[in-house]
């Protein structure tokens, strides 16, 4: 880990990453906020969305609500199991963090690249259910309780078919190490022509679909947001949240939003790498390596919520009928089907 | 200018057979909650709804409203659960009973005229023709034909109003953030074109005994024709967006089916019935009021009665409304905006029932005059009054979500329940 | 068109039932009697007639609808008939009506003309009625599109009328609110519990005795007058009248 | 009729399409949008019409006039005739806090002193400030608008 100049040992770097990743998570949950729930969804729905905070286009919105929600009263419900009520947007945010550790941004700009990489991020991911599940009881709400035991069945559902679908990509890149899948998505050829590298989403492009759809519901978006469904439980498991928790929550989801956009990325469209065949060195990739990835994860969170905005919302039976007697199906046969090709050629 | 209309074959085909979705048994016996077989279709949701008994976990009463996003204002609906289905959902109301009734009494016929139009106060212009016409038979005197036509034009223009409303609202009771918002920009049009003619864009006021207040401005009748044309506009992209949609259809075929006997006798009314495959609409069926005989318009029906059955018929009402408009506009004869009446109207003694087509249903008012400057007595039936009393009916044996959709498809407006 | 039987002849009643117009200036030429019923609202009614024989009462139309009274006993009997022979299987709506005119409320000679003068001697409305209080209720036909109204009287002290719930499903409310309103109960309702009103309301609020107490809070604006000149006589309060 | 995409695929559609077309709402506070000239925003009074007859007080459902005037002695209009006692406006208050914008008073008044104008800005922070005297309701007149032309075919009132 030469990074820096002088070397300042283990432990000061591995602060220094952690430091980089707590400030890392709020912001990029702002930004993919702002861009997407501020703007692009008001564009969506032919108005303009916050003009004013902030000058040009409203950028203080998002900044001036943090600072609205940390200094709201924090209630906390009468009959509400406090110590469970309070600890539950912890839960819920560590996940998001803990998932960041592995995501490379760059040549060596990586917390710590474990060779189980892609089986530690989706494992943390669902760190998550826990945390729900613990506010909808916690806040003695019936409404909150409906919207957990409905979380918590959803997010069970789908880790399955979010994992099916990364294993395509494993098979291909022969490693679970993020790092190396980066690497093996910028130096491969497709048929010979290695003009843009071998972004794997070209091949697995189902299971990049079905990543997308599953993490749809791992983030409870609209055609899969019945925990959180404004029309019937309100607000979920966040109803009764208000305040600093509630800020956790939302930092949560776009935090999560954030993580799998980027894990996306990574894995289907090479992450902050560019392909090999361009000759642009390490030291180069260093510094534009996060802006690509920033790039990258743009993208696909465009997709995602473009999804949001658009679709009405399952009912949580078809919900469950589609992730098992659908989603996962399809999922076993792009294995089978990414493994004959690997093998074939 | 009439576009044929966007219509699916299959809907078409199906719509056209006109068969009605019945209820394979007679009609509800002498229980209290009327049980009554229905037929095996519409069974199929509500078989499975038995109670596992073998769990045995307590119910969970839930209050839905009256403070609830999907409850278009104060209706509280007390549901019993099981899990997450419905045992047994009983609607209460009166948060917003202001007493029309007995405020009738105690008004003049012009004062009364301003608050009828708070009732559905979405089509509130809607609501003042019915006791306008009661008024005009009972004294005698009939508004000349110029009169008659703009009253039906403002009244179709009030029916896309409300419509296009309920086309973007159902979309978000089913979880699209999206087609709501279409459902108000495209409903700014035909709102400023009730302003500029009335002065008010939700109270219009506009209404006389005898005739209209004042003629249409200068230049409204073109204003209007371009916005029939956003309204076209507005229904195809509800078509793609909402209509096509196979995740809404998922959510809304076949969930709230209303028998055509049982919505009958319920008292159901308005595109309700008519999605059920009952072939009537009082602006061709009833008594001739305003000018409707003299245009042809077609009354949509659908077989299925569920709610899908119900938003595609509003969809289909709100492009026939909008060629009504056009075809008004083209023979929008010239005259006199008003009859020669008295100064203080004073309604001779007689009674009178009127009923006319609104957009949430039939909305009639039965008028006792004992000759004085005001009503004796004033019973004013709303419709949402009874399309809402089929709920515990419909609602039982149903998922929670679905409650939310069956309130959505069925569109009542507190005002119009209340009273 | 019977005569009103047995009940004192209300002569304004008829009266204004033959005349045509009463709009006072109007000159209009001599329309067809506004009352008058198609023919297939009259066959609709002799075949009612026909089915409930005499517990008919009395029949008037009025402007195309045919109001029919009905003994206080064949009140449900009638809601049958109409449902299966006459098909009006649509339920419009059931209410009631109290027909003692409202105490006329304040001092006499106040000149409160905020809510117009209803005439003061009792008179009923079409098919009469032989006491204060009467349900009526209107029925459809979703198939022929032909509809009819039906009352019945309610003798003051029983407040009693048969239910139409195992007639029509959608009574339940219908009686409920008319209960609520005006006292009228109904036998055969399943549950009569309120349905406007909040549990604690005591009192109906339709009948024309009750106050309506928004009016007694406030005092009327119009009340006011113009003060006379200071050495002129104090007027004679001319000016409530000529605006009543 | 365009090929029938799967819904799913043309409801993306439409909403990418309305993403790229301008967006319709007026920034309220630099842009305004002006109402209709019809449109009933604020009753003006014109006070040399008003001849304290009280019949606006009296129609208004929502009881929301008051008025107070006194009687005056006036020169005869030809000398030698008899003495005119006219009656003057001292208190004409409508409390716009209760009023309900349905225009009973404007058409009842026999003298034409009230007058519709499409005036909307005049929310207060203190409810009891939405009582506008004759003072405020006089400063209302000059943005009544001249009565516009009617459609074609209507009847022109003599």
């Amino acid at each position: 880990m030469g990074m820096l100049a002088i070397d300042i040992g283990w432990g000061s770097t591995l602060a220094i990453k952690t430091i980089v990743i707590l400030i890392l998570v709020p912001t990029g949950a702002l930004i993919l906020g702002y861009t997407f729930l501020l703007k692009v969804m008001s564009h969506m729905q032919s108005r303009l969305g916050p003009m004013d905070p902030g000058g040009f286009h409203g950028w203080f919105q998002l900044v001036g609500d943090g600072i609205k929600f940390i200094q709201k009263e924090d209630i906390t419900p009468e009959q509400a199991d406090k110590r469970v009520f309070a600890f539950a947007p912890a839960v819920v945010v560590i996940s998001t963090f803990l998932v960041f550790l592995v995501i490379p941004a760059g040549p060596d700009l990586v917390v710590k690249d474990l060779d189980v990489g892609v089986f530690y991020a989706l494992a943390v991911s669902s760190l998550s259910v826990i945390g729900v599940l613990m506010a909808g009881w916690a806040s003695a709400n019936k409404f909150s309780l409906l919207g957990a035991l409905r979380a918590a069945a959803q997010l069970i559902a789908y880790e399955l078919p979010l994992l099916l679908a990364v294993v395509g990509v494993v098979i291909l890149a022969g490693t679970m190490s993020l790092q190396g899948i980066v690497r093996a998505q910028s130096t491969e050829s497709i048929f010979g022509f290695d003009g843009i590298g071998f972004p794997f989403i070209l091949t697995q492009i189902i299971g990049f679909t079905l990543f997308l759809v599953a993490s749809q519901a791992e983030l409870t978006q609209t055609p899969f947001d019945m925990p959180v469904a404004e029309s019937e439980l309100v607000a979920g498991y966040m109803v009764e949240y208000t305040g600093f928790r509630f800020l956790f929550f939302f930092i949560g989801e776009f935090g999560t939003a954030f993580a799998f956009a980027a894990i996306a990325a990574t894995l289907f469209l090479g992450g902050w790498a560019l392909p090999a065949s361009w000759g642009i060195s390490d030291g180069v990739m260093r510094f534009l390596g996060p802006g690509v990835l920033f790039a990258k994860i743009m993208l696909v969170a465009f997709l995602m919520f473009w999804v949001r905005f658009t679709y009405p919302r399952l009912r949580e039976d078809q919900l469950q009928a589609l992730a098992w007697k659908f989603l996962i199906p399809i999922g076993l046969a792009n294995i089978l089907l990414t493994a004959i090709f690997k093998v074939a050629f | 200018m009439n576009r044929p209309p966007r219509v699916s074959e299959a809907e078409q085909s199906r719509a056209s057979t006109g068969e009605r979705v019945s209820a394979v048994g007679a009609s509800p016996t002498a229980t209290s909650e009327p049980m009554m077989e229905v037929d095996p279709r519409l069974y199929r949701h509500l078989a499975d709804a038995q109670v596992n008994v073998e769990l045995d976990t307590g119910d969970m009463i839930l209050n839905l409203g009256p403070q609830h996003p999907a409850t278009h204002g104060t209706l509280r609906l007390v549901v019993r659960l099981d899990g997450e289905r419905v045992i047994s959902a009983d609607p209460i109301i009166g948060y917003m009973h202001r007493g029309y009734e007995k405020l009738t009494e105690f008004r003049t016929y012009p004062q009364i005229t301003t608050l009828i139009n708070r009732i559905d106060w979405l089509s509130s212009f809607a609501n003042e023709v019915p006791f306008i016409d009661a008024a005009e038979q009972l004294m005698g005197i009939l508004a000349p034909p110029r009169a008659q036509y703009i009253r039906t034009i403002l009244t179709e223009l009030s029916r896309i109003a409300t419509f296009l409303l309920f086309l973007g609202e159902m979309g978000l009771q089913v979880g699209a953030l999206t087609p709501a918002f279409y459902g108000f920009r495209d409903r700014e049009h035909i709102l400023n074109l009730i302003e500029a003619a009335t002065g008010g864009r939700f109270h219009p006021n506009f209404n006389r005994i005898g005739g209209l207040k004042d003629d249409l401005p200068w230049g409204w009748v073109n204003d209007t024709r371009t916005a029939m044309k956003t309204v076209f506009d507005a229904c195809d992209t509800f078509e793609d967006l909402v209509a096509g949609n196979e995740i809404f259809e998922a959510r809304t075929r076949s969930i709230g089916i209303i028998p055509a006997e049982l919505g009958a006798a319920y008292g159901v009314s308005g595109s309700n019935l008519r999605a059920s495959g009952v072939d009537w609409d009082l602006r061709r069926d009833g008594k001739p009021y305003l000018a409707y005989p003299e245009i042809d318009f077609r009354v949509w029906t659908h077989p299925d009665g569920d709610s899908f059955a119900r938003y595609w018929v509003r969809l289909q009402e709100t492009r026939e409304a909008a060629r009504m408009v056009l075809q008004l506009l083209d023979q929008l004869p010239s005259g006199p905006i008003m009859t020669k009446v008295p100064l203080i109207i004073k309604v001779p003694q007689g009674e009178i029932w009127v009923e006319t087509e609104n957009p949430l249903g039939q909305m009639g008012y039965y008028v006792f005059s004992k000759g004085a400057t005001g009503p004796f007595r004033v019973k004013i039936r709303s419709a949402s009054f009874s399309n809402v009393s089929i709920l515990p009916w419909l609602l039982r044996g149903v998922f929670v979500p679905d409650v939310i959709t069956i309130l959505g498809s069925l569109y009542f407006i507190l005002g119009d329940i209340d009273r | 068109m019977s005569d009103v039987p047995g009940t004192e002849l209300d002569s304004t009643d008829d009266a204004s039932a033959d005349e045509v117009t009463t709009a006072t200036d109007v000159e209009v030429e001599e329309p067809p009697d506004p009352h008058a019923l198609d023919e297939e609202h009259a066959q609709l009614l002799t075949r009612l007639e026909g089915e409930l024989g005499d517990a008919v009462l009395d029949t008037e139309p009025r402007f195309g609808d045919p109001v029919v009274r009905v003994r206080r006993d064949s009140w449900r009997r009638a809601a049958e008939v109409a449902r299966d022979v006459l098909e009006c299987d649509y339920l419009s709506f059931i209410s009631g009506i109290d027909w003692q005119p409202a105490p006329k409320e304040g001092d006499e000679d106040s000149s409160d003309t905020s809510s117009p003068v209803q005439p003061q001697e009792v008179s009923y409305g079409a098919a009469g009625s032989d006491g204060r209080f009467q349900v009526f209720a209107h029925v459809q036909s979703t198939a022929h599109h032909w509809g009819l109204t039906l009352k019945v009287d309610v003798d003051e002290t029983g407040m009693l009328a048969e239910s139409w719930v195992p007639v029509y499903a959608g009574a339940d409310w219908h009686e409920r609110e008319c209960w609520e309103m005006f006292g009228i109960s109904f036998d055969g309702h399943p549950a009569l519990r309120h349905l406007y009103l909040p549990s604690a309301f005591e009192g109906h609020p339709l009948r024309k005795d009750f106050p309506l107490l928004s009016r007694v809070v406030k005092p009327w604006p119009g009340l006011v007058d113009v003060e006379a000149m200071p050495e002129e006589p104090e007027e004679p309060a001319s000016t409530a009248e000529d605006t009543e | 009729m365009k090929p029938k995409l799967p819904g799913l695929v043309s409801g993306l559609g439409v909403t990418l399409k309305t993403m790229l077309k301008p967006a319709v709402t007026v920034q309220y506070p630099h842009e305004r949008e002006d109402p209709p000239a019809r449109a009933r925003g604020v009753i003006a009074l014109k006070e040399e019409n008003c001849t304290v007859c009280m019949l606006c007080a009296r129609q208004c459902p929502d009881w929301c006039i008051y008025i107070e005037g006194h009687k005056e002695k006036r020169p005869p209009r030809r000398e030698g005739g008899r003495e005119r006692s006219v009656s003057v406006l001292d208190r004409f208050d409508i409390d716009y806090a209760l009023c309900m914008y349905c225009g009973i008073c404007v058409e009842v008044c026999p003298f034409d002193a009230l007058f519709w104008s499409p005036e909307y800005e005049y929310s207060e922070w203190n409810i009891a400030r939405l009582l506008h005297d004759k003072k405020k309701l006089g400063e209302w007149m000059e943005s009544v608008p001249e009565p516009e032309p009617l459609e074609i075919g209507a009847e022109v009132k003599r």
